[in-house]
C-alpha cells in the first residue's frame, strides 16, 4: 500500500520557500520576502484576512504561480523548472469552489480523472478512485452526476478528486466554507486521518475554531508577510496581533483568557480543555474550602 | 485576478460630454462616408481628423497605438493584395510577375486605411462612452428595455466569466491536466474539462441572476420604467447631429454630382 | 402584534434534476408564523431546504423554479404563489449568499436604483433611496464604484442596500456572510445590528453562526429533514446540545462549555452569549 | 420574455466573448493561433435553439472584436456569427445527430461565405484576398464540430440544462 501509517512528524522539510516574492503584473507585491519551511507529516493551518496572500501563497507550492523573485523547494528540489502537471504527483491542491472542477457525467469519472492524467494504469486508477470514494463515503454516489450532487458532497468529490492522485502533501483552500456544523467536523476527521497516515496537509481557512481544534501548526498572513509561524498554541498567544489582523479567535480563547487571573489556564483552545480547567479550579477551591472548616 | 473589457477611458471631454446618440449617429455616418469615398488624399485627411478628434478626446496614446498594432497587419496585408493582384495603368517597378503600379498602390493604401479609419471611428465612440450610456442611448432609440438589459448584463459578466475561466484552467491542471498540449483540434480537446465545468458554472450563475433579478421587482406589471440617470439632448447636441449631417450630405453631393474622391489619386 | 408570514403545512419539490425522475420532496409540511417586528433565525443542515424556504416567501418558489407545492404561504396576507413575484418584492426583500450573482450593474448607484427604476419610482425619490439606503449600510461615498471591485463584506452591504432601497416590510437573508472573511461577516453583521435596533423591521436570517445568531435572535428555527424541529428562543435551542449535535448543527461555543460543565457538575447552567458565560463563571467562583 | 430567458442569453453572450477573447488555440502548420469561438457557438445553439443561438454567437463575437481592437470588422462578425448561431440551432435544436451535424456544417459555411463575402467587397480584400481568409474560417467552424461535443458532455454532467430558460410552470398537489 502506498499509505502505510508513519509517524506524523518527521525531520524531513518537504516544502521550503527563500525570500519569496510575488507580484501580480505591475500591482504592488502580493508576497513580500516570505521564508518559511514545512516538515513532512506535518498539518498547517494557513490564515489570515482575504488579500494577505494566502491562496496566492498556496499557488506557489504546486507551480501555479511562479516566484517573481526568491525560491520554491519541494523536498529540497527548486521546483522552477517543473510544470505543474508533474508537481501535482508531489502537491494536491483543492480549489475553493467545488463547481470550477466538476465536469464529469458521474462522480467515479470525476474522481479517476486526476490519476488517469498521471498516465498510471487503468487497474491502478480504478483502485485509486475506489479508494478514494471509499475514505471520503462517496461510493454510493459513484454513478451520480456530481454537479446535481448536493453542496457538500460536490465539495467532498472535490476533494477526494484530488486525493485519489495520492499526494503527499495536500493543500485545501477554505474546504469548509459553506458547509454546516457535522459536514465541517466530518471533512476535517477524514483530513486528520490522512494526516495521521503520513499526508502533510496544509488548510487555507478562516475559521480559528478549526485551527485550535485540528492543526497544530498555523500559520499568519498579514499584507504578504508571514507574521506568525508556529504551534498552534503558541500562536494564540498572541491574541492582540490576531485582533489586529481581523482575526476573530474562538469564543473559548477570549474566555480563557478574560478567566485567566482566577486561575484559568490562559491558553486553552478547545470547549473541552476550558471545562477540564474551570472544574479543576472549582474542585480545588471546594478542597480548601472544605479544609477551612 | 479579473482583466476589465470595458474600453471606455474615464476623462474631462467635449467628446465625452455628448450625447452618446449623436455619436453613435457620426459612427453610422462616417462609416457609409468611408466606404464610398475611394481616394487616398480624402482618407489620409481623414485619418489626421480621427486622430484630432481623439487628441482633443484626451483619449491616451497607448489607447490608439493598441488599434494601430493590432490593424496594422491586416492594413498591410489589404495593400499588398491589391498591389499583386489588381495592377491598373503604368508600372512603376516589375519584380518578377508583379508589376507595381502607382494606381493599384493608391487603391490599396486606401483600403488597407480604411480599416484604420473605421476603427477609429467606431473607438472614438466606445473610448468616450461607458457602458450604461451606451445601452441607455440604444434603449431610447426605441431598442427594448430587455435587449438592452441583455446587453448590459453580458458586459458586466464577460469580466467575471474570464476571471472564472482562469480558476477552472487552475484548477484542472492542478489535478495534472496538461493544457499546453496539442493543437488545433488537439487543444480544444484537452481544454474540454474547463470548458464543461465553466459552462456549468457560468448556467448555475443564470440561473441565479435570474432569481436575482426577480427579487428586484423586475418585470413589475403595469408599471413604467423610470431611470433615475438619463441622456438628453443639449442644443450642443442639436448643433453637432446638424453639423454631422450636413457635411455627410455635402460630401455624398460632390461625390454623386462631381465625382469628388472617387478616384484613387485625382480628387475629381 | 399581528402575523405578517403565515406557512401552513408547505411542501415542495422542485423539477426533478434528471428528467424523467422522481421529485424529491425538499419541503415536508413546514409549519411557521413569524410576528411583524421578529427577528428569526433560521438553522439547518445543508441541503435542508433553508434556501427554498426563503424563495417561497417572495414567490420565487414555485412561480420561477415550477415543480411541487402543497400548503400556502401568506405574506402580509398575500398568497405568495398567486401574487406575482415583481409586487412581493416590494414586501418581502431577498438577499442571497453570493454577492456576484447578486450585482448584476455597473456601479453601485445604479445597482440600488435597478428595483426602485423597476418599480416606476419618480427619479428625485429614487435619488433620496438611494443616499438613504447608502447611508444605512454605511457605503456612502461608493456611488461610482463598479460593484464586482468591492470587497465581500462591502458587495454584501451594497446587495443589502438594493434591497432595503425598495423598502419592503420582510427582510431575508440567505447565508449573507456565508462567502466572506471575518472582516466582511463582521461587517454585515454590524448593518444587521443596526437594522435590529432602530428600524424594527421583520427581519429572517438563514446562518450558520450561532454565536451570532444567539446574539440577534428573538427566536430561532431549527429544519431538519424538510420540518421544523425546533422554534424556540436561542437560550432553549442552544441548551439542547446534544440534539442540535445529531440534527449537525452548531452551539455557541459558550453554550458546548455550559453543557460540558453541566455534565461534570449535574448542574444547570445556560448560557449563549459571551459576557453572559463570563459572568457567570466568574460569579460561580467569587460566589463560593 | 421571461427573465430566466434573459439572464441565460446574457450569460451564453458572455460564454461566447470569453471563449473568442481570452482562449488561444495554436494553428497546426502555420505557428498562427485562433480561438474556439465556434465550440461555444455551436453549444450554445444546439442547446438554447436559434434565437439564443443567434444573439449570443453574433454579439458575443462582435463585442470580442471590439475589445480585441477590431473595431472596425465587429459589424461583419456580428452577421457571420450571427448567421451561423442562427442556423446551427435552428437545424440542431432538439435534433438528433443527423440534425445537429447539418445544423454545424450549414451554420458553419454560412459563417464562412458571410467573411468572404463582406471581407471582397465592403472591406477591400478582393475576392484573392478573401479567398486567402478562407483556411483560417473553414478551420474556426471546423473547430465548431466540438461543440457538438461539449454539448453531450455538458448534458451528460448536468441535465438541468434542459430546463433553462424555459418558462416554468408549478402544480399543486
Amino acid at each position: 500500500m502506498a499509505d502505510e501509517p508513519m509517524s506524523s512528524q518527521t525531520d524531513t522539510i518537504c516544502l521550503e520557500t527563500r525570500d519569496l516574492w510575488f507580484a501580480y503584473g505591475d500591482n504592488p507585491p502580493a508576497l513580500r520576502g516570505i521564508s518559511l519551511t514545512i516538515r513532512a507529516g506535518d498539518f498547517v493551518g494557513l490564515v489570515g484576512q482575504n488579500g494577505s496572500g494566502k491562496t496566492t501563497l498556496a499557488k506557489h507550492f504546486n507551480g501555479l504561480l511562479r516566484p517573481t523573485q526568491g525560491q520554491v523547494l519541494l523536498y529540497g528540489q527548486d521546483i522552477r523548472d517543473r510544470p505543474v502537471g508533474e508537481l501535482a504527483r508531489t502537491v494536491g491542491y483543492v480549489f475553493q469552489n467545488p463547481d470550477h472542477q466538476i465536469f464529469s457525467a458521474t462522480t467515479r469519472e470525476e474522481i479517476a480523472f486526476g490519476p488517469r492524467n498521471l498516465g498510471l494504469e487503468e487497474a491502478e486508477v480504478q483502485r485509486r478512485t475506489e479508494q478514494a470514494m471509499e475514505h471520503f463515503d462517496l461510493t454510493e454516489y459513484a454513478d451520480h452526476q456530481p454537479a446535481v450532487l448536493g453542496f457538500g458532497l460536490r465539495r467532498k468529490v472535490s476533494i477526494a478528486a484530488v486525493y485519489s492522485m495520492r499526494p503527499q502533501i495536500l493543500i485545501l483552500d477554505e474546504p469548509t466554507a459553506g458547509l454546516d456544523w457535522h459536514c465541517t467536523h466530518d471533512l476535517m476527521e477524514r483530513l486528520t486521518a490522512l494526516h495521521r497516515q503520513g499526508h502533510t496537509i496544509i488548510l487555507i481557512t478562516h475559521d480559528m475554531r478549526l485551527i485550535a481544534q485540528y492543526t497544530p501548526r498555523c500559520m499568519v498572513l498579514r499584507e504578504g508577510k508571514l507574521l506568525l509561524y508556529d504551534d498552534t498554541r503558541k500562536v494564540f498567544e498572541h491574541c492582540d496581533l490576531l485582533r489586529e489582523t481581523h482575526i476573530e479567535l474562538p469564543q473559548v480563547c477570549e474566555l480563557a483568557r478574560e478567566l485567566a487571573p482566577i486561575g484559568v489556564r490562559r491558553d486553552a483552545l478547545t470547549v473541552p480543555e476550558l471545562c477540564d480547567s474551570y472544574a479543576d479550579l472549582i474542585a480545588r477551591r471546594e478542597v480548601t474550602n472544605a479544609g477551612g472548616h | 485576478m479579473q482583466v476589465g473589457i470595458d474600453l471606455f477611458v474615464l476623462r474631462k471631454s467635449w467628446l465625452h460630454e455628448i450625447d452618446p446618440r449623436v455619436k453613435l449617429f457620426f459612427v453610422a455616418v462616417s462609416i457609409i462616408i468611408l466606404l464610398v469615398f475611394k481616394n487616398i488624399f480624402f482618407m489620409l485627411t481623414a485619418l489626421v481628423l480621427l486622430h484630432l478628434l481623439h487628441w482633443s478626446a484626451k483619449i491616451p496614446r497607448d489607447r490608439i497605438l493598441f488599434v494601430w498594432k493590432t490593424l496594422m497587419p491586416v492594413a498591410i496585408l489589404i495593400c499588398v493584395l491589391w498591389v499583386v493582384f489588381y495592377p491598373a495603368g503604368d508600372p512603376l517597378i516589375q519584380i518578377w510577375m508583379v508589376k507595381i503600379t502607382l494606381v493599384s498602390l493608391a487603391q490599396g493604401a486606401v483600403l488597407g486605411l480604411r480599416i484604420m479609419t473605421m476603427a477609429f471611428v467606431v473607438f472614438a465612440w466606445l473610448y468616450s462612452t461607458d457602458q450604461p450610456s451606451i445601452v441607455r442611448s440604444l434603449v431610447k432609440l426605441k431598442m427594448p428595455f430587455e435587449w438592452g438589459l441583455i446587453l448590459a448584463l453580458a458586459l458586466r459578466y464577460i469580466p467575471t466569466f474570464q476571471g472564472m475561466y482562469a480558476v477552472i484552467s487552475e484548477a484542472q491542471q492542478a489535478r495534472a491536466l496538461n493544457i499546453s498540449e496539442g493543437k488545433g483540434f488537439g487543444r480544444v480537446r484537452t481544454l474540454m474539462p474547463i470548458f464543461v465545468a465553466m459552462v456549468i458554472s457560468a448556467l448555475r450563475a443564470s440561473d441565479q441572476l435570474a432569481r436575482a433579478l426577480e427579487a428586484r421587482a423586475f418585470g413589475a406589471h403595469g408599471v413604467e420604467r423610470t431611470y433615475l440617470r438619463d441622456i438628453s439632448f443639449r442644443p450642443l447636441d442639436w448643433v453637432f447631429t446638424f453639423a454631422i449631417f450636413a457635411t455627410a450630405l455635402l460630401l455624398l453631393y460632390l461625390n454623386f454630382r462631381y465625382g469628388f474622391g472617387r478616384q484613387p489619386i485625382s480628387l475629381f | 402584534m399581528s402575523k405578517i408570514i403565515v406557512v401552513e403545512e408547505l411542501s415542495y419539490a422542485y423539477p426533478p434534476a434528471i428528467p424523467g425522475h422522481d421529485p424529491v420532496w425538499v419541503l415536508r409540511g413546514v409549519d411557521l408564523e413569524v410576528e411583524e417586528g421578529e427577528f428569526v433565525s433560521i438553522m439547518g443542515p445543508t441541503g435542508v431546504g433553508k434556501t427554498t424556504l426563503c424563495l417561497a416567501l417572495n414567490g420565487i418558489v414555485p412561480q420561477s423554479t415550477g415543480g411541487l407545492i402543497k400548503g400556502r404561504v401568506l405574506v402580509d396576507g398575500l398568497d405568495t404563489k398567486r401574487e406575482p413575484v415583481p409586487q412581493l418584492a416590494q414586501r418581502v426583500g431577498v438577499v442571497f449568499q453570493d454577492p456576484e450573482t447578486q450585482l448584476f450593474n455597473m456601479s453601485v448607484e445604479a445597482e440600488i436604483a435597478f428595483g426602485l427604476e423597476c418599480l416606476g419610482v419618480p427619479r428625485d425619490e429614487i435619488k433620496e433611496r438611494v443616499s438613504w439606503a447608502l447611508a444605512v449600510v454605511g457605503m456612502t461615498g461608493f456611488e461610482d464604484r463598479p460593484p464586482f471591485q468591492l470587497s465581500g463584506g462591502q458587495k454584501q452591504r451594497v446587495a443589502i442596500a438594493s434591497i432595503l432601497a425598495m423598502m419592503p416590510k420582510i427582510l431575508v437573508l440567505d447565508e449573507p456572510t456565508a462567502n466572506l472573511d471575518p472582516l466582511g461577516k463582521a461587517e454585515v453583521f454590524s448593518v444587521v445590528r443596526e437594522l435590529r435596533h432602530k428600524r424594527g423591521m421583520t427581519i429572517i436570517m438563514v446562518e450558520h453562526e450561532s454565536e451570532h445568531i444567539a446574539e440577534f435572535s428573538d427566536r430561532v428555527i431549527v429544519l431538519n429533514e424538510g420540518r421544523v424541529e425546533m422554534a424556540d428562543t436561542p437560550d432553549k435551542v442552544f441548551s439542547q446540545v446534544d440534539r442540535m449535535r445529531e440534527i449537525g448543527l452548531a452551539v455557541p461555543q459558550v453554550s458546548e462549555l455550559a453543557d460540558c460543565l453541566n455534565h461534570r457538575f449535574n448542574s444547570q447552567l445556560n448560557f449563549t452569549q459571551f459576557d453572559e458565560a463570563l459572568r457567570t463563571l466568574k460569579g460561580q467562583l467569587d460566589g463560593r | 420574455m421571461n427573465v430566466r430567458r434573459i439572464a441565460l442569453m446574457a450569460v451564453c453572450i458572455a460564454i461566447v466573448a470569453v471563449l473568442v477573447a481570452v482562449v488561444p488555440v495554436p494553428i497546426p502548420a502555420t505557428g498562427g493561433y485562433t480561438h474556439p469561438g465556434a465550440v461555444a457557438e455551436i453549444f450554445v445553439s444546439m442547446a438554447f435553439g436559434p434565437i439564443v443561438g443567434m444573439v449570443a454567437a453574433g454579439i458575443g463575437a462582435a463585442i470580442a472584436d471590439l475589445v480585441l481592437g477590431y473595431g472596425s470588422f465587429a459589424p461583419l462578425t456580428l452577421v457571420a456569427h450571427g448567421a451561423l448561431g442562427f442556423l446551427a440551432g435552428y437545424l440542431g435544436w432538439k435534433k438528433g445527430w443527423g440534425g445537429m451535424i447539418a445544423g454545424w456544417i450549414v451554420g458553419g459555411l454560412a459563417l464562412v461565405a458571410v467573411y468572404f463575402l463582406g471581407e471582397a467587397t465592403v472591406y477591400g480584400f478582393g475576392f484573392a484576398g478573401a479567398a486567402g481568409e478562407l483556411p483560417i474560417n473553414l478551420f474556426q467552424v471546423g473547430l465548431g464540430v466540438l461543440g457538438l461535443l461539449l454539448f453531450q458532455l455538458v448534458k451528460k454532467a448536468y441535465p438541468q440544462i434542459e430546463q433553462l430558460g424555459e418558462e416554468a410552470t408549478f402544480k399543486e398537489v
